[in-house]
């Protein structure tokens, strides 16, 4: 259980890793298509299947397709720079494993210190998503409705007038 | 009823596309009618909770637990700055030459950020407070880059990447909390986080930098001036007003009055903090050669302040912070007003190229005299009063070192102050101004209608201290630590 | 149910620390976005394995999927500015915006 | 709302609504204000003799908003009504061409609030309030005037201030020693800090009233400001304020030991003395009349000092006496100056056939002023002679007495000169002055005559109910009337002696206004006049004098502050220019930052875990 647990966990942080260093930003972008899946199998694994699934349809599919889409209407490098902004990439990047692997070790071996004596309060909960969502959290759902209101507001606007100042 | 401080200007937003279809110039009106309509409410239930109960506290369920709203004396006095300072930046938008296609968009926008702000501050519960925080920064990404020039963009972009971290760390923080507590509700939180463990520590730490990144103080600051002088006019004076200090200063005493209470630990940590904003933030507007510039930095000089009679944790000193807050609210938009104007009239905001403008302008002229008198605390005048209720909260508190630091920062608060009164208005006129003309009555009367809240706050300044500031204090019933 | 709060937290403060590296080494507007994104996926973990381990996972996904959908709203908003920006400057470098100093 | 707050607040309004009124006002806006000055009267007259308090929680820290209608205040709020009354219907007239006459009705109106609110006023705090607003009023009032106004402002704002700042220290003094505000609570006595608090209050009061050594505003004042300022404001509404706090301090606050009252006493007999002497020389009738004022507010604090009922009685009764006749002198000074075009003495004679009515005004008001029986100004030199003789210290019998003679030898020169004697070219064309200008000066007027006549009404109806029990049963002994006794004889002998004098002078001279030059060049005096003549014994230009030297001493400071305006600034500007650098507008650079103190943030809380 231990090792399965941590093999997904390598399956959600090397992508997140890869994300961070490839080059190519469709790349990246596909790194962090995985990362998502590594987090939504996390989430099934941690009994937290709705939220897996809504990771997996928003998190893993909206945001690559948004991320896909501005990438594309962005302007392709040329070849000469292409490769003159390799070098420095990588030469800023190549550190981020090394830290990442040092940072792992530490919290790996200070394991105990760390999350040993934490208590957690336990509550038994027999309500449902559903239930808690409308019966409970009415404020964040309105919150919800504003935010869209106010992204659907803001891009039209934004592309609107970006558009009018040519 | 309090629903209404949510749902009328969302309704209002909503409702702009066909505003706009009908009417066209309807949407600034509605803008306008919405935040009197919030500002008359709130002046209403102060004056129905004084009449007839002493406690200002007001709890609200509707749909059995589903929304739960609650307001206070600290939320009340904050309900009505925000109602002030939209409104005065609705009016001052109608004047303002924005696209004829986005005017509309912009009222929607201001609507909703006002929403934000509202559920915001009458949130009771730290993920819901996380979920209006985010539509009120994102309402004001947009905002900040809404006539889409260079500037515009790329502060709203330092805004939107600093702030990031800060709500990746205010999750962060929340779900420590959650997991020690089993809850996200404030009052739950409050009895949780009694054990005191690490991750309480951790959650506590990472909750306060995203506050703290959210106000501006220093070292956190660096996105707020660019975000300000980069802000549309009508822009920059509701995010100095009102929208960041909603943001970082009103959350953070929230969640420390709401839930980890006063610490030795805590007080002198922000006391550090505060300090230091309020001193380098002073120095730094000290060299500044933009007029919105110089007063970002002293934006964030005055929010040390704030921060600085909170941390001393007594009565006096919250009263202290929260009239200072509003105060803050009232005379800094009023400055931005003047900034703004200055710019409609001149084209230009730098120091070098000003000068003289008092004759030309003179109602901006004199405004402006006393938004700065207010601001670097002379009396009669609001400022001075809540700086005084700091510094001697401060003292009373015993840290006399930071009651000092404090003065000395009103010093140099002065110094820089008067430099921007000199090399604006005063003196004689720089050349090519001549022509300069006073702007129209629609930016000039927002100015005159924060000129004289100053002035009446300055005066009646033992009324609103009795009535609308007091019952903050009625909070440390619920401190327990 | 096993308690994999520690194993799930260290893999939240790893990717956190990633997205943050990201965010200050990356010189493309779109990287840093996608640093930020990854920051996001670790704390949607960070939230769930809470909810695990004190047994509210109901109340914990509830909170998961606002996130989300703020979470989308926020990211959409930033690539609308970064495509502005671009259209503007023809650049997606960060380096290059630096107008705003002083 | 309480009438109390209407008599503050609708005068208030007004005021500011006519300080915002664009332009100068027409006669419509003059009809109102008027109209609304005759209001407050009757608002006042309303609630007459109906005693009441307003309190209004205020600041805390028995700071409380508190107002008390009582005889006292009711008497002297009445009086200031009447006057603001008169003053603006003389003013409709007067100020028509003044460019700015909507600031100085808004004033006058301003004063008039903050005036009765300071008479009202039963807190120290408040009634400091209200008196620190005067303050303002008076610095812009008097700045309407000529182009001589602001530096006679500045004076008069220098001046009045420093007494107020006493007046503040008292009040703190006051209230550490009584442990209260309110008024009607204060009981002290005047023993260690308690002298001190006396003497503050005391000079704050003084210095309202006019009397020495804050008189020397009050003659510039008179000269440059506009004339119904100087006939209402110094010498009547700022007199009937600073002598009620002279009573109130002197007769409610402290129980005076016999050196304070000697204090009060010789002020007052200085005053007196001083003020009529400078009164004798002066060429320029508004500025003699100021100077005559100054020397009757030593009477008043000459009666009110002595503690000795007929005396206070005496000096309340002056108090109400000399507002009368000197705003009627003051009104008829404003009518010479309009027909004429001079208030300059040399310039002025035999007018007496062209203005009759203002003459007749001047006559009635310079006899009381006199004190010539049957007006009212005898009746209440009558009662302060009587008191100080009781007092028993003659000496200030004697300098009341000579304060009368040469007040009767000042007005007889200034009548003389200003309407007999020989016609001057300068005022060959001028005719009766217009009747908003005649009406104040003849009800005043008439006011002399009634309250000299019927002396017992204002004693029984005003001055006696303002008095406490004690000094009221002590003067209920003494019934008053013409008694053919030798202190009559005495003052009408003094009367004689005056009126010898004038002839002999007008003998010496030749011209009426010459009159008392053989005082002027008597041996001893002649010198003292000198002095005075060149300012000697005005504190303000002495101070000015002691201040360049101070300014001398204090160069090496000033240095100093410019030193660090000049350097210090600068260098800590450029320091900051460096720091700006910082802010290179890198989006990392920021994040550094803020990762940084995120760091350090960590590590302070795990530290204290």
């Amino acid at each position: 259980m231990e090792l399965h647990i941590s093999i997904l966990v390598f399956l959600f942080i090397i992508p997140a890793i890869l994300a961070a260093i490839c080059r190519d930003l469709l790349r990246s972008v596909i790194a962090l298509l995985f990362c998502s899946l590594g987090l939504t199998f996390l989430l099934f694994n941690l009994n937290a299947p709705l939220a897996g699934v809504f990771e997996l349809s928003v998190g893993a599919g909206l945001i690559s397709v948004l991320f896909i889409n501005a990438i594309s209407l962005t302007r392709p490098l040329s070849a000469e720079e292409n490769l003159a902004r390799r070098k420095d990439h990588y030469r800023r990047f190549i550190g981020l494993p090394f830290i990442i692997i040092i940072i792992a070790a530490l919290l790996w071996f200070n394991q105990q210190q760390i999350f040993g004596n934490l208590i957690f309060k336990k509550t038994a909960e027999n309500a449902t998503i559903g239930q808690i969502l409308w019966g409970l959290r009415g404020l964040d759902l309105i919150g919800q409705i504003v935010i869209l209101l106010v992204g659907v507001y803001g891009i039209v606007v934004l592309f609107k007038r970006g558009r009018s100042n040519d | 009823m309090l629903l209404g401080f949510v749902f009328v200007p969302l309704l209002g937003a909503a409702i702009m596309p066909f505003v706009r279809k009908i009417w066209a110039k309807g949407s600034t009106y509605l803008s306008v009618v919405v935040s009197t309509f919030l500002v008359v409410t709130t002046g209403w239930i102060a004056y129905h909770n004084i009449l007839t109960q002493n406690s200002l506290t007001l709890e609200q369920w509707i749909f059995g637990q589903s929304i739960a709203l609650k307001v206070d004396g600290l939320s009340l006095v904050i309900l009505a700055a925000i109602g002030l300072v939209s409104l005065v930046t609705a009016i001052y938008s109608a004047g303002y030459s924005f696209h004829p296609d986005s005017r509309p968009g912009f009222n929607a926008l201001l609507l909703l950020i006002v929403t934000g702000m509202n559920g915001l501050v009458m949130a009771t519960d730290l993920f819901t407070l996380y979920v209006f925080l985010e539509i009120v920064s994102i309402a004001a990404y947009i905002l900040i880059s809404y006539q889409t020039d260079e500037y515009g963009l790329e502060g709203s972009f330092k805004y939107m990447m600093l702030s990031a971290v800060a709500t990746t760390f205010l999750l962060l923080g929340t779900a420590l909390l959650f997991a020690v507590t089993g809850s996200v509700s404030l009052t739950d939180l409050a009895i949780g986080v009694k054990s005191g463990n690490l991750m309480v520590q951790l959650g506590f730490a990472f909750v306060m930098f995203a506050f703290l990144v959210k106000a501006g103080m220093i070292p956190f600051h660096a996105w707020l001036p660019d975000a300000y002088t980069a802000a549309p006019a009508p822009v920059s004076i509701l995010l100095a007003g009102i929208v960041t200090k909603v943001g970082g200063v009103y959350t953070l005493m929230r969640v420390i009055l709401g839930v980890f209470g006063f610490s030795k630990s805590f007080s002198a940590m922000l006391l550090f903090i505060g300090a230091v904003s309020a001193v380098f933030g002073a120095f730094l507007a000290l060299g500044q050669k933009d007029f919105k510039r110089m007063l970002a930095f002293s934006s964030i000089s005055q929010i040390g302040y704030i921060f600085m009679g909170f941390a001393t944790g007594s009565p006096l000193g919250l009263i202290g912070a929260t009239f200072h807050f509003f105060n803050h609210a009232v005379f800094k938009s009023l400055l931005f007003l003047n900034a703004g104007a200055v710019e409609q009239a001149t084209g230009t905001r730098k120091f070098d190229e000003l000068g003289g403008l008092a004759s030309r302008m003179p109602i901006t002229g004199t405004t402006s005299v006393i938004g700065i008198l207010s601001t670097a605390g002379i009396p009669p005048l609001a400022g001075f009063w809540s700086k005084l209720i700091i510094i001697i909260a401060l003292w009373q508190t015993g840290y006399h070192l930071y009651a000092m630091i404090a003065v000395f920062a009103s010093v140099v608060s002065l110094a820089y102050l008067l430099t921007l009164q000199h090399s604006v208005f005063f003196g004689k006129i720089k050349e090519g101004l001549e022509g300069t003309q006073e702007v129209a009555p629609v930016f000039y009367w927002p100015a005159v209608i924060m000129a004289s809240v100053t002035i009446a706050c300055g005066i009646f300044f033992p009324i609103i201290i009795d009535k609308l500031i007091l019952p903050v204090n009625s909070l440390f019933g619920l401190l327990v630590k | 149910m096993t308690n994999y709060f520690g194993i799930d937290f260290m893999a939240v403060i790893l990717i956190i620390c990633i997205g943050l590296y990201t965010l200050v080494m990356a010189k493309n507007l779109i990287r840093m976005l996608i640093g930020f994104e990854l920051m996001t996926k670790g704390v949607t973990l960070a939230f769930i394995s809470a909810g695990n381990a004190n047994g509210r996972i109901a109340l914990s996904q509830s909170l998961v999927i606002t996130m989300i959908v703020v979470e989308v709203v926020s990211i959409a908003t930033a690539l609308a500015i970064v495509m502005l920006i671009q259209h503007k400057k023809n650049s997606l470098n960060v380096r290059s915006l630096t107008n705003l100093k002083g | 709302m309480s009438i109390l707050l209407l008599l503050i607040l609708i005068p208030a309004l007004y005021g500011i609504l006519l300080l915002v009124y664009p332009s100068k006002v027409k006669s419509f806006w003059e009809v109102i204000s008027v109209v609304i000055s005759a209001y407050l009267i009757f608002l006042v007259l309303n609630i007459w003799g109906q005693p009441q308090n307003v309190i209004i929680p205020w600041a805390g820290f028995g700071m409380d908003f508190q107002l008390r209608f009582y005889q006292f205040s009711q008497f002297i709020v009445t009086a200031i009504t009447v006057f603001v009354f008169l003053g603006t219907l003389y003013s409709t007239r007067f100020m028509l061409d003044h460019p700015h006459n909507n600031q100085f009705y808004g004033f006058l109106f301003l004063t008039e609030a903050m005036a009765i609110g300071a008479a009202l006023a039963n807190n120290l705090v408040i009634m400091l309030f209200f008196w620190e607003a005067l303050l303002i009023t008076l610095f812009t009032m008097i700045n309407l005037g000529k182009e001589k106004a602001f530096k006679t402002a500045v004076k008069a704002f220098v001046i009045s201030s420093l007494g107020d700042l006493c007046l503040m220290l008292g009040i703190g003094i006051t209230e550490a020693l009584a442990k209260t505000l309110v008024m009607t609570d204060i009981h002290l006595e005047t023993t260690g800090l308690g002298a001190v608090a006396f003497v503050f209050m005391l000079i704050g009061a003084m210095a309202k009233a006019g009397a020495m050594p804050f008189h020397s505003w009050i003659p510039d004042a008179a000269e440059d400001a506009p004339l119904p300022f100087a006939a209402i404001l110094p010498t009547v509404i700022s007199q009937l304020l600073g002598i009620y706090l002279l009573a109130r301090i002197v007769l409610d606050f402290f129980t005076l030991s016999l050196e304070m009252r000697l204090l009060v006493m010789s002020i007052g007999a200085i005053t007196i003395l001083f003020g009529v002497m400078m009164a004798l020389i002066q060429n320029d009738f508004k500025r003699l009349l100021s100077y005559s004022a100054i020397s009757q507010v030593g009477y008043m604090l000459l009666g009110i000092g002595t503690g000795i009922p007929i005396a206070v009685a005496g000096g309340l009764l002056h108090m109400l006496n000399h507002a009368m006749f000197k705003s009627c002198l003051f009104f008829t000074g404003g009518s010479l100056e309009k027909q004429t075009g001079s208030t300059d003495l040399n310039k002025l004679g035999g007018l007496w056939k062209k203005l009759p009515v203002t003459f007749g005004c001047f006559a009635v008001a310079a006899a009381a002023a006199s004190g010539i029986p049957p007006f009212n100004g005898f009746v209440s030199n009558q009662m302060i002679f009587e008191g100080t003789l009781q007092s028993g210290y003659r000496i200030f019998f004697v300098v009341a007495i000579l304060g009368a003679l040469f007040t009767t030898a000042v007005f007889l020169k200034l009548g003389h000169a200003t309407f007999f004697g020989t016609n001057q070219p300068e005022s060959e064309q001028s005719r009766e002055a217009h009747w908003t200008m005649l009406t104040p000066p003849i009800i005043l007027a008439l006011g002399c005559i009634f309250f000299g006549v019927c002396y017992a009404f204002p004693l029984d109806y005003l001055i006696k109910p303002s008095l406490s029990d004690s000094l009221r049963e002590g003067l209920a002994l003494i019934h008053f009337a013409f008694r053919f006794d030798q202190l009559l004889w005495f003052t009408l002998f003094t009367l004689a002696i005056a009126f010898i004098n004038h002839i002999i002078g007008v003998k010496l001279d030749g011209r009426g206004l010459g009159a008392v030059e053989h005082i002027r060049k008597a041996p001893l005096l002649n010198t003292v006049y000198d002095l005075a003549e060149r300012r000697t014994f005005d504190p303000y230009v002495q101070g000015k004098v002691v201040g360049r030297y101070a300014a001398l001493g204090l160069f090496g400071v000033d240095r100093g502050i410019n030193w660090i305006y000049q350097e210090f600034v600068p260098t800590v500007a450029t320091f900051v220019g460096k720091a700006r650098r910082f802010h290179n507008g890198l989006y990392a650079n920021y994040l550094s930052w803020s990762l940084g103190g995120f760091v350090l943030l960590v590590a302070y809380y795990i530290w204290f875990f």
